[in-house]
């Protein structure tokens, strides 16, 4: 296997991430897209690590870690969503524009 | 108190202490009367100062006092300070003493306003003062700027005074917004000259084509400022201020600052013929263009503003013929006659409760006071040979003459012509003939008004013979001469003076009809003025005044009005969903890192 | 105690602050105002002693260097959070009396992460930095949950999650490139090791995204407006200069000292399209706005452009002068918005047309919004007059012709809504014409804000020279 | 370990992943979001990371039980929930996602990738470079967490007691108290 791989196959999953975050009306199923992105560039961080012997393996407990923290505060939001919109889709949310 | 720099410095910061004093002490200024007299108080030690100042510079000689305003590692970038010359100290005695009498007058002027409102219009006016005075002392480019924009934000104010008309509130929107985008020209001109130079300093050794550049982008700045065609259409809308506003903002002061601007920058601008020659062209057609339109007017203060327009045409044309000193006696004698005239008809408009010319007539019984001193403004402006704006108008002309292109000088010989006849139709209409219905009732103004215009007065017949002192004073050479010029100018106001009052002499008076229509009657000039004035002259006029209104206004408004429908139109790509957000996101970045594949 | 200690001194005192401020809170459950008051004193402390402790040093491994650069930033970082907290002291009492404690936590700790941002000399410390300083924002940009308003606790927690939904997908980003920055460069230490190749540009821009969020650039910036309309208006007066303050430190940071300045046709073109697309964006979505906060907001967004205009000349003097203009705008539209705030308060709403009459309800508030407002145009004799001119000076100078012209166009356009709020404070009548009370603590933050940009205004000089020396280390030392 | 491992983890995490993304049910969202995660485990061990895969399973326990009790409260309560992406957002969604694979596999493979023989990092090299070199940071990441928790609590605390009563509560008519926060 080769670092070009891996690579790809994390540019695969960020896409794929990509694409949930776009679509997915849920805020739950929103975070869910997030952790997937994180993945994927913590994939390509152990990669890197394997195949080219760059120090990257910290960064994967760093981004782990950060994460962890923005998902807590991100569900306590969701949670005040839910409780002011009795809903958690985020279109429910948009009385601020124009 | 011999010391230029302490007085200049006086004439400077009193009108600004008044100003943030009357800022600061609500009470005062909530009570109206006091603050007017801060304010005046004010300016009274500023033109003490500033006149003291004038005979000071005459023994001693230019000064000036400068101190680091802005350094970047130990190198000053800009400096800020006072600057003394013929130019600057001779303007700043005019500015003082056009200040006060403006004040003065709006003292009994203004007089129906509630307290509060009277109260901030003199705080308005005390830092209008300073704006102008920062600018005219201005030792470089960079405060000038500076004064520039405040004296555009004060006015900015004024215009708005009756806030609660919504055509004055328009009027002084439009007015910020001429300017300012004209500003922007000063702006990226200041940046050019100083990414060239290193310096904002008046008299900077110029490459040809940046000398080109900047000072094209600053008669950029100068047009919107001075009311210069095609963005000149500010000013007849900035009528709508009180009418003093107009006679300190629209004839004697804020208009004239792009014209000093000029004659400050003169060595900039004498390293770019190029841009003179665009000078020369629209400071002539101006001069006509506005002249015209000043012909068809039917408010007294729209044909006085249009006239502003015009004369500016000629000082901005004589600044392009090469003369600043042609331009500056120009703007110092206009400035006397021209705030006179404002004042004199805002005495009439007090008088009558109205702009229009049709609601006047016959006022020279009511007011011998303001009728005199009306009609030596008007003969003033008019070019009448003895009057100030003779000698300066004569200087103007004098300058375009024998030059290979006569065009401009035949435009602003024909620009004499209409001048003198629309002051001679203004003065007909309003204080002769019958005298009309609104009219009946009006009474000659107060001391508080009529003095000041007869301090005025003084200047408007005089200030022509201070023409060689000026010039001295400059560094100019000047001397009366008699020639092609003088009397081809003066045949041209005096024909048109008699035309004027031949035409709208008639209507009002019974006796000077009569005796004009027997004169008809032995020759043929009814006929020639029936086709020659009628036909020609009010058609072109009115046909200018379409293209005028529509045209140019209709432009500069859709540009305006684009800008917020624009700004209204984007309005829905803020949907307020996260989703969509989310995609400019995402986009953006992919947008970005795109640019890394490039 | 290790010799680099103290090179970490101020942020060691802020983190110790914030650790005082949750026991006092959970031991004595003060009430009342006095807990903000001494959270003030306290960084104001540390305010006095970033001008007498030494912080010149270098960390192990090189992770953090403090010079004069870092020292300005951690002054605006300090000044900005004393003058928000400071404006927010009497709503916290008014509206959530049992949160107070954890609201000046949650600012301290993102303070701390503000002032690591521009002394960050590794990509980790870096980035945690950064996400230290936006977690707790989306919390506080939440904490109008329960007010009184009857919309506001909806709005409330539309803000939060808007800028939490932006913010968490900018970092996924951020993350990418990072990991492919890293990777490709063999080390964590911003700059070093980095071989010029089309996945170092992408990685490196990915970050730039990310990063970008946090400075309101376009097409990053639509929380913005949405997020100050629902959160608490003191907290925005913080969030809309300190975390744009933080995000362009760390801009900075990446972009200077990666290593290949000579990369400057890569991002500098980059830079110059994120900032005409903020000047414009930011202007003429500003236009047909209603509501004041939304007006500040989209008037950030083009006041970021401005900056990134001079960061995008890439010198020395338009470093220093997107520095000035950064602390500029500190001033500025923190005390702006504090106004906003006071007026708001008692003026039953933010909207510019409940605004009309301040002025003679309070001559004081009225003339501190106008200074402001004229600030933010530009205008001279305030602070913002100089910011303008220095940074398209010094853009014009490096030859961004262009966008200079674009900018002086668009600042025109932005005068005409300052001006229009400020005509209807001042110009138009109101409603009432009752005297208009705000605390004490409010009433000094606007104070100090209004003393700033007037003496500033008429003597930069001080400001420049302190931008100058911060631009200067920055560059000799990167 | 051989290629076709990788290929096997590889195959299931992009399924997994695709599932995470399409499944309109929350709770199964959340499951395929586990075991795309248990699977990068893998993918981990497979690339001599075996203390980083250790520590994605269980850091990932914690974190997925909690999410998964969001989707079942939000979804058993809701038939909102239901609505998921409509078919214009959906095209929107695969133009993005195919552009940034796009552009990154691009970048990819337009680089000469570095390669190098290095050994990768020792668990024990790993916490020395945790305590020693990434010190700052890792004093910054236990504060991050600790502000997060501060923040979680204090946006999820139902109830606290808001005006007093002392104070200008009478202007401050309406606070919202929803069925959740009756209790």
């Amino acid at each position: 296997m080769t670092l070009v791989q891996c690579l790809l196959l994390a540019s695969a999953l960020f896409s794929v991430g990509v694409y949930g975050l776009i679509t997915r009306r849920q805020a739950v199923a929103m975070l869910l897209s997030i952790e997937l992105m994180v993945n994927a560039a913590n994939l390509a961080l152990v990669a890197f690590a394997k195949y080219a012997g760059a120090p990257t393996q910290p960064l994967v407990l760093f981004t782990l870690a950060i994460t962890v923290a923005e998902v807590a505060v991100g569900l306590a939001l969701v949670m005040l969503l839910y409780r002011r919109y009795d809903d958690t889709l985020l279109d429910a949310a948009s009385e601020t524009k124009g | 108190m011999n010391d230029p720099i302490f007085l200049a410095a006086l004439a400077l910061f009193v009108p600004i202490a008044a100003a943030l004093f009357l800022l600061v002490a609500a009470p005062v200024r909530h009570r109206g009367a006091p603050a007017a007299g801060v304010c005046v108080t004010a300016s009274v030690v500023a033109l003490a100062a500033a006149v003291r100042l004038v005979f000071v510079h005459a023994a001693q000689g230019d000064a000036r006092w400068t101190t680091t305003w802005i350094s970047a590692a130990g190198k000053p970038i800009a400096e800020v300070g006072l600057h003394l010359d013929g130019a600057s100290v001779s303007m700043l005695a005019v500015v003082c003493l056009v200040a006060l009498c403006v004040q003065v007058f709006s003292v009994a002027y203004m007089h129906d306003e509630p307290p509060r409102g009277y109260g901030r219009y003199f705080s308005f006016h005390a830092l209008f003062l300073f704006s102008m005075n920062l600018f005219v002392l201005a030792p470089n480019l960079l405060q000038a700027f500076a004064g520039w924009e405040l004296v555009g934000l004060t006015s900015y104010l004024l215009i708005g005074f009756y806030f609660a008309k919504p055509s004055a509130a328009k009027a002084a929107v439009k007015a910020f917004w001429m300017t300012k985008l004209a500003d922007m020209g000063f702006l990226f001109g200041l940046l050019w000259l100083f990414v060239a130079t290193g310096s904002f300093e008046w008299t900077t050794k110029l490459a040809p084509e940046v000398a080109v550049g900047v000072t094209l982008l600053f008669f950029l700045a100068v047009v919107g400022k001075s009311a210069q065609f095609p963005l000149h259409i500010w000013l007849p809308d900035a009528m709508e201020g009180p009418t003093p506003v107009s006679a300190l903002l629209h004839a004697a002061t804020m208009v004239a600052a792009g014209v000093f601007l000029v004659v400050r920058a003169d060595p900039l601008f004498a390293q770019a013929d190029a841009t003179r020659e665009v000078m020369l062209w629209i400071g002539s057609f101006t001069a006509v263009f506005a002249a015209c339109l000043a012909l068809v007017q039917r408010d007294i203060k729209k044909v006085l503003a249009y006239s502003t327009c015009s004369q500016l045409g000629y000082m901005v044309a004589a600044l392009g013929a090469g003369s600043a000193f042609a331009g500056y006696f120009h703007l110092g004698t206009h400035a006397f006659f021209k705030a006179l005239l404002f004042l004199a008809a805002g005495s009439v408009i007090h008088a009558v409760h109205s702009n229009d010319l049709a609601d006047m007539g016959g006022l020279r019984k009511k007011m011998p006071l303001t009728t005199l001193t009306f009609v030596i403004g008007a003969l003033s402006l008019a070019g009448i040979p003895g009057f100030a704006g003779f000698f300066s108008k004569d200087l103007v002309l004098a300058t375009l003459e024998g030059r290979a292109n006569w065009i401009p000088w035949a435009m602003l010989m024909g620009a004499a012509f209409l001048t003198a006849f629309y002051m001679g139709r203004v003065v007909c209409m309003t204080f002769f003939g019958a005298l009309s219905h609104k009219a009946e009732h009006a009474h000659e103004a107060p001391l508080w008004m009529s003095g000041p215009l007869l301090v005025l007065a003084v200047p408007s017949v005089g200030a022509g013979f201070l023409g060689g002192w000026l010039a001295h004073s400059l560094g100019a050479h000047y001397e009366t001469h008699v020639g092609l010029t003088p009397i081809v100018a003066s045949t041209m106001a005096i024909a048109g003076l008699l035309g004027s009052i031949a035409i709208y002499g008639r209507r009002r008076d019974a006796s000077v009809a009569g005796a004009i229509e027997r004169l008809d009657k032995a020759s043929m000039v009814d006929r020639a003025w029936e086709l020659g004035y009628r036909r020609a002259l009010l058609g072109v006029s009115g046909l200018l005044g379409w293209f005028d209104r529509y045209v140019i206004d209709g432009l500069m408004n859709f540009t305006g009005y684009t800008t917020i429908e624009a700004g209204a139109a984007v309005r829905g790509a803020q949907t307020g969903r996260m989703r969509h957000y989310l995609v400019a996101v995402v986009v953006g970045a992919v947008l970005l890192a795109l640019m890394g594949l490039l | 105690m290790n010799s680099w200690i103290h090179v970490l001194s101020l942020d060691l005192a802020v983190v110790a602050i914030a650790a005082a401020v949750m026991l006092v809170d959970a031991l004595l459950s003060l009430r009342g105002k006095s807990l903000g008051w001494l959270v003030v004193a306290a960084l104001t402390g540390v305010l006095a002693a970033s001008f007498f402790v030494d912080v010149v040093g270098v960390t192990p491994h090189g992770a953090y260097v403090s010079d004069a650069w870092v020292l300005f930033f951690k002054r605006v970082f300090l000044v900005a959070a004393i003058l928000g907290i400071l404006g927010s002291i009497d709503w916290l009492e008014q509206r959530a009396s049992r949160r107070q404690a954890e609201y000046y936590a949650l600012v301290l700790f993102s303070l701390v992460g503000m002032m690591l941002l521009p002394g960050a000399r590794d990509w980790v410390l870096l980035v945690v930095a950064f996400e230290l300083m936006g977690v707790p924002l989306y919390v506080l940009a939440g904490y109008a949950k329960n007010d009184g308003e009857p919309d506001s606790p909806k709005l409330a927690a539309e803000a939060a999650l808007k800028l939490f939904v932006t913010g968490a997908a900018s970092s996924t980003f951020t993350f990418f490139g990072l990991a492919l920055l890293v990777g490709l460069s063999g080390s964590t230490m911003i700059g070093q090791g980095v071989q010029p190749s089309p996945l170092a540009s992408v990685g490196l821009l990915m970050i730039i995204a990310g990063f970008g969020f946090k400075l309101g650039a376009v097409p990053f910036h639509f929380w913005v407006p949405d997020t100050y309309q629902g959160a608490p208006t003191p907290f925005v007066s913080f969030l809309s200069v300190a975390p744009k303050a933080g995000g362009l430190a760390a801009l900075c940071v990446i972009l200077m000292s990666t290593g290949w300045i000579g990369s400057h046709e890569l991002w500098g073109p980059a830079i110059v399209l994120l900032s005409v697309a903020s000047m414009a964006v930011g202007n003429l979505f500003a236009l047909p706005q209603t509501d004041s906060r939304r007006l500040l907001g989209f008037s950030g967004i083009a006041q970021i452009g401005y900056v990134l205009i001079a960061l995008a000349a890439a010198t020395e003097q338009g470093l220093a002068m997107a520095l000035f203009f950064i602390a500029a705008y500190v001033f500025t539209n923190l005390g702006l918005f504090l106004v906003v705030h006071a007026a708001a308060e008692n003026m039953g709403g933010h909207g510019i047309a409940q605004m009309s009459g301040l002025s003679r309800r309070s001559p004081w508030l009225g003339g501190a919004l106008l200074v402001f407002l004229l600030s933010l145009a530009g205008i001279p004799f305030v602070i913002g007059f100089w910011a303008k001119l220095f940074v398209f000076l010094e853009a014009y100078r490096a030859g961004l012709i262009v966008p200079v012209l674009i900018g002086i166009v668009l600042a025109v356009v932005g005068l005409f809504y300052y001006l229009s709020v400020a005509r209807s404070t001042f110009m138009a009548e109101g409603t009432s014409d009752a005297r208009i009370h705000s605390g004490l603590a409010l009433r000094a933050a606007i104070g100090i804000c209004l003393a700033a940009v007037v003496l500033f205004g008429l003597w930069p000089d001080p400001l420049v020279e302190g931008a100058n020396a911060a631009a200067r280390a920055f560059m000799a030392g990167r | 370990m051989s290629d076709a491992w990788f290929w096997l983890l590889a195959a299931g995490l992009c399924a997994s992943a695709v599932s995470v993304v399409r499944s309109r049910d929350l709770v199964r969202a959340v499951l395929w979001l586990a075991l795309g995660l248990l699977l990068t485990a893998g993918l981990y061990a497979y690339l001599d990371a075996p203390f980083l895969a250790g520590v994605q399973v269980l850091t990932y326990v914690g974190g997925v039980a909690t999410l998964m009790v969001f989707g079942v409260m939000v979804t058993r309560r809701h038939t909102s929930a239901s609505a998921e992406a409509s078919n214009d957002s959906n095209a929107v969604g695969v133009l993005a996602a195919l552009g940034v694979f796009a552009l990154l596999a691009t970048a990819i493979l337009k680089t000469d990738l570095p390669e190098s023989s290095a050994p990768t990092q020792t668990t024990a090299e790993l916490g020395r470079a945790l305590l020693d070199t990434y010190l700052l940071a890792f004093e910054a990441v236990s504060l991050l967490l600790l502000a997060a928790i501060v923040g979680a609590v204090v946006i999820a605390r139902r109830r606290d007691v808001e005006t007093r009563e002392t104070r200008g509560s009478a202007a401050l008519p309406s606070i919202r108290v929803g069925r959740t926060e009756a209790d």
